[in-house]
């Protein structure tokens, strides 16, 4: 056995235990912290896996902003877990037994999928030339499944239409989430000072590396979200109300520009989505730096929650 | 080695862009709406909806003239690599129903979310839209990954709209609704995963020339269905359904009720008949059809014993979508495959109507919730004199879930009765039957409490909207008229077969189920009810009052059964539970096959 | 063992895991927690599919990372999603029932511990 | 000189390593917040450090080196403010023990 496969079995160990203690301790909080541990490590694994674009993304959205998200909400709902009443021992079991049967028969599917195993990646590096990008990750988020990646921005625009139904009438049209305030003088508002010019160089940075390396609109979009969500936390921003037309058209940005490019393509080009090939590099870079700022907005307007103040202070 | 993929499948055909606008243009009015905001969502809405109408009557149109399915590369980029958009005349044929419902609901809804700056109009006319585009994508996607995006984005627009209101109740109904689907779509995505990792691609086509009977694509379609039949909420997955349909604004219950349980309900379609029809095998499809019986029985028992209206019609919804499950084994033929065919035109059919009339159901409901304040069945006596259109939106409605000549319902019956004489499967032709007699026995019940007479007049809190009942009207009409339509340029219905209107054995057939409907209404309803009116007999109301007390018993019994299996953790339970069944009846019927 | 059996066998064990949570956990918060777990075994899962198609000079089929990443940002919205009605509920609920109210020794700090 | 380099990154990461266990241990088995953060920050920024420090004779250039020492400030940065803000509210009794 190699030293890497004994590393790998003691992530995958370590990976496993953080699972377990996020599902069987006792206090929200706790657990939520065991999420973003575990988080951090799913990550790894991704390297491991020769997937780092997927690891960046994990590490940002799944275990970095779904962790402030999540210990957010323990936070603020410390008091309801009071009223839960405990599931009985013998459907526990049952639970138990039946989850096992099914990691077995997982476990089982997997150990025995076909050798040597399908793979579209010949097939994604030989069309990469129509886009002149070369991260491949890239090129099928953009181009070869680019009604998927369309139909998902769509999908976070829903997110943020579903959290905002859930205001309140009075505050409809207000500022989401409640006013932060922070020490002026203190460490954090120093952090929140210092760090978003840093942030958002890394950010852009991310999405550039992202045509040919690992990285894109998603994880820079992540790390733009945090550096703003900072400067609310801290006070030195406020979330901006609802109703403003800018924030309105920076959430749309995205998916509009997508579905612009891609009605033009069915008019004077191949097809729906498609991109001729010599504009191909400007116009997904142009939708993904669009796209950027709309997850950033998105990502952290999905943090704050709903409207809960009325515009005015 | 794999065969070749057929050359019909990798091309663009001619009138295949027409599959684009019927995503993109809800989608846009998705966008615009958003950023016109508040005054403009409606005026966005009633833009984009006729246009979205137009290009669903086009698809029709295009596809009677065009000789295979309609097929569009996404990108010109061919499968597997790329995604294609595929039509056929079940796709077209739910494009258009689709079309029709969102029209009425439209209209319907013009003066509950008016154009005002609150959040309420805002969300329903988003999510109006984005369900359109949500269904469209299922309706004509050929990759199975792309149906997740979509079937997320369906459950992402439905959510909200049934917490809109706001109460408490609402909030929890939608909290159960989200985490139900979401372990749905989860086990759905793990089906996927599986896939993929044996075959190299998504495409439906594609999938369907390459699948085997193996384990991965046993454990792949075992986990896919158990996680669509949770989001169809298919007996016994049902506990979100009644309290998230009924605590949704009447608009947005119809949308609710008659479209989107319809779109994972369709992913199992395509998924059972296009990408795997020799996987199943018998067994698993008479399970699936087994569950459709009881989701008839316990829903329909469960409608009759509720004291409020909304309530009422969404338990008719746990019941009527059973019957969409019938279908399954009657369409297995001798060739060992799930085959188009009369079974699967019924069933499909009996999709259409249902969206139609329960639409028209929750529509007519939610006008009178509008008009009274409450829908408590007891309080709606002497209904129809104040309400005389809603109350006959109502029954038209009801008349054709029952399946009343000359109904979508009364020809899928027919079809599927005819399937099942084939197939020599006499059971599901007992269960269609009594199937409608259930379904009248509802219907009868909330007529009857608003044909009473009553000596006051029913107080009336709200306006009198006849845009609403109109609405309602010609949408119950639609589904009273769909056995007219010319089905078999879209789907596989022989019409010569189907036996004439108002002829006598017709008639009969539907009088013994209304009768039936109405014994069982009398024996089972909780009313304080009729008894009054029988007292000259007080010999017939005592052995009625036998009967009754016995038929209480066995109710109450069933009643506690579905209290439990509507927890969570059974209901979750039932869900593997399903999965591995599913499973095992795979792969038994593949061990165990003669020769 | 190779990279691919472990994180297999990781995967599916995550994965019910995450049942195991989602089913008996009465506590919706803990129950959102649970379908992450849920969903990142099933990524897993993805990435080991493709983890087992390198080729070409890639070491990971760039397909199934590509869906695990459109899978990632809707599983982040749909806890968010989850999260707003949950507080929208606890807001509802509390303004009704002003007597719920945190025990003492609730707390992070000795959570963590 | 290639191996001098290995012997020195090898030295280095092990030694961060070493850091990294001791201040996991402290975190573990110390009584209070405050101890606790003691172990945590000492032994967390060394061990970085150290770990940067042994990875730099790797580094394939200029860039990859800048990065490595980038990630060490930020590291020193973001400890640096949590531990700051825990000793805080550990001082002002919002967490007990």
């Amino acid at each position: 056995m190699s030293i890497a496969t004994v590393f790998e079995i003691v992530l995958a160990a370590v990976v496993l235990g953080l699972g377990v203690w996020t599902i069987v301790v006792p206090e929200t909080f706790s657990a939520t912290v065991g999420f973003v541990a575990y988080g951090l490590l799913v990550a790894l694994v991704w390297v491991r896996l020769d997937a780092v674009d997927v690891a960046l993304t994990e590490a940002a959205i799944g275990g970095g902003l779904g962790g402030v998200l999540l210990l957010g909400a323990a936070a603020r709902l410390r008091d309801a877990d009071l009223m839960a009443e405990k599931t009985p021992g013998t459907l526990r079991a049952s639970a138990a037994a039946l989850s096992v049967l099914m990691a077995a028969a997982l476990a089982g599917a997997v150990l025995v999928l076909p050798d040597p195993a399908p793979t579209l990646a010949p097939a994604a590096v030989a069309k990469a030339g129509a886009t002149s990008l070369s991260n491949p990750v890239t090129n099928v988020l953009m181009a070869f499944r680019a009604m998927d990646t369309m139909l998902e921005k769509i999908v976070l625009l829903l997110a943020v239409v579903g959290v905002w139904s859930l205001a309140s009438d009075f505050a409809w049209g207000g500022r989401p989430g409640p006013r932060h305030e922070a020490d002026p003088r203190g460490v954090l508002v120093f952090l929140a000072r210092l760090l978003p010019p840093i942030g958002i160089v890394v950010g852009i940075h991310v999405l550039w590396a992202g045509a040919d390396q690992p990285g894109g609109a998603f994880q820079g979009g992540a790390i733009l979200a945090s550096m703003w969500l900072l400067a609310i936390m801290t006070g030195l921003a406020d979330t901006p109300s609802v109703s403003l037309r800018w924030i309105r058209l920076i959430l749309v940005a995205g998916p509009g520009l997508f579905l612009v490019v891609g009605l033009v393509g069915l008019l004077f080009d191949d097809a729906f989505l498609s991109y001729p090939p010599a504009l191909a590099k400007p116009l997904i870079l142009g939708i993904e730096v669009t796209m950027t700022l709309t997850i950033a907005a998105t990502l952290g307007l999905l943090l704050a929650g709903a409207p809960e103040r009325s515009a005015q202070p | 080695m794999l065969p070749p993929a057929p050359a019909l499948e990798a091309i663009t055909t001619p009138s295949g862009f027409l599959l684009v606008p019927s995503i993109a243009v809800p989608l846009t009015g998705v966008v615009l709406a958003f950023v016109l905001g508040d005054r403009y969502v409606r005026l966005v809405a009633y833009a984009i909806i006729p246009l979205g109408l137009a290009i669903a009557v086009t698809i029709l149109v295009a596809l009677r003239q065009s000789a295979g399915p309609l097929v569009y590369l996404l990108g010109a980029w061919p499968p597997p690599l790329g995604v294609a958009l595929r039509a056929d005349g079940v796709s077209a044929v739910m494009l258009a129903a689709t079309a029709v419902v969102i029209c009425a609901v439209a209209v319907y809804a013009h003066a509950d979310f008016k154009d005002t700056a609150t959040r309420a109009p805002f969300a329903f006319w988003i999510l109006l839209l984005a369900i359109w585009a949500a269904l469209d994508t299922i309706f004509v996607g050929g990759d199975l990954f792309t149906l997740y995006v979509a079937l997320e984005l369906l459950t992402f627009a439905a959510v909200p709209l049934v917490s809109l209101e706001g109460h408490p109740d609402t909030l929890r109904a939608a909290i159960r609704y989200l985490l139900f689907a979401l372990l749905g779509s989860v086990l759905y995505l793990l089906g996927t995963a599986l896939l993929y990792g044996g075959y190299g691609t998504l495409d439906i086509a594609l999938l369907s020339h390459r699948i085997q009977a193996e384990p991965a694509s046993f454990l792949a379609a075992a986990l896919m269905t158990a996680g669509l039949l949770a989001k169809t909420a298919l007996f016994p997955l049902h506990l979100w359904l009644p309290p998230a349909h009924a605590g949704a604004p009447a608009a947005a219950s119809a949308i609710l009720s008659g479209l989107v349980v319809k779109g994972s309900f369709f992913i199992i379609v395509r998924l059972w008949f296009k990408v795997m029809p020799a996987l199943p095998g018998l067994p698993a499809t008479q399970l699936l059809a087994a569950l459709g019986a009881s989701a008839i029985i316990f829903g329909s028992v469960l409608a009759l014993r509720q004291q409020r209206l909304k309530l009422l019609v969404a338990y008719s919804t746990v019941a009527q979508l059973g019957y969409l499950f019938l279908m399954f084994p009657l369409a297995f033929e001798a060739s060992g495959k799930l085959e188009d065919g009369n079974a699967l035109s019924g069933g499909l059919l009996q999709a259409v109507s249902h969206a139609t009339a329960k639409a028209a159901m929750f529509m007519a409901a939610g006008s009178i919730y509008a008009r009274l304040g409450h829908d408590r069945l007891t309080d709606l006596h002497g209904l129809v004199r104040t309400m005389p259109l809603s109350v006959l939106a109502f029954a038209l409605a009801g008349i054709a879930l029952v399946g009343v000549q000359p109904s979508g319902a009364s020809l899928a019956k027919e079809l599927l009765l005819r399937a099942a004489a084939e197939r020599g499967q006499w059971w599901w032709a007992v269960v269609l039957e009594a199937g409608g007699m259930l379904t009248a026995a509802y219907v009868v019940l909330v007529l009857a409490h608003a044909l009473v007479p009553t000596d006051g007049r029913i107080a009336s809190t709200g306006p009198a909207l006849h845009v609403r009942n109109i609405a309602a009207l010609v949408l119950a009409l639609c589904s009273l008229s769909l056995g007219l339509l010319p089905w078999d340029s879209y789907l596989a219905v022989s019409h010569g077969s189907v036996s004439g209107f108002f002829a006598v054995e017709t008639l009969t057939k539907t009088l013994s189920s209304v009768l039936g409907g109405v014994v069982l209404a009398i024996l089972i309803a909780p009313w304080p009810h009729p008894d009054a009116y029988l007292t000259r007999w007080k010999m017939v109301a005592s052995i009625l009052g036998l009967f009754q007390r016995s038929c209480h018993r066995s109710v109450g019994c069933l009643e506690r059964a579905n209290h439990v299996l509507c927890q969570w953790p059974a209901a979750s339970m039932f869900l593997l539970i399903l999965a591995l069944l599913f499973g095992a009846l795979m792969v038994g019927a593949h061990t165990f096959r003669p020769g | 063992m190779s990279t691919v059996t472990v994180f297999g066998l990781c995967a599916a064990a995550v994965a019910s895991l995450g049942l195991y949570g989602l089913i008996t956990d009465p506590r919706p918060l803990r129950k959102i927690i649970a379908f992450n777990l849920l969903g990142s075994g099933v990524f897993l899962l993805f990435g080991v599919v493709g983890r087992r198609g390198a080729a070409a000079g890639i070491g990971n089929d760039p397909v199934p990372q590509a869906l695990v990443i459109t899978g990632i940002v809707v599983a982040f919205s749909a806890t968010a999603l989850a999260i707003a009605l949950l507080l929208r509920l606890f807001q509802t609920t509390a303004f009704l029932e002003p007597s719920i109210r945190a025990a003492p020794g609730d707390d992070p700090d000795r959570a963590a511990s | 000189m290639s191996l001098a380099r290995d012997m020195m990154t090898v030295a280095a990461v092990s030694a961060g390593a070493f850091f990294f266990l001791a201040g996991t241990v402290g975190l573990l088995r110390f009584p209070d917040t405050l101890t606790r953060l003691h172990a945590l920050t000492k032994a967390d920024n060394l061990g970085l450090g150290l770990v940067v420090l042994g990875l730099l004779p790797q580094a394939a250039g200029l860039r990859d080196g800048l990065k490595l020492v980038g990630i060490w400030l930020l590291g020193l940065l973001a400890g640096a403010t949590v531990s700051q803000l825990i000793a805080r509210a550990a001082r002002h009794g919002q967490l007990n023990r």
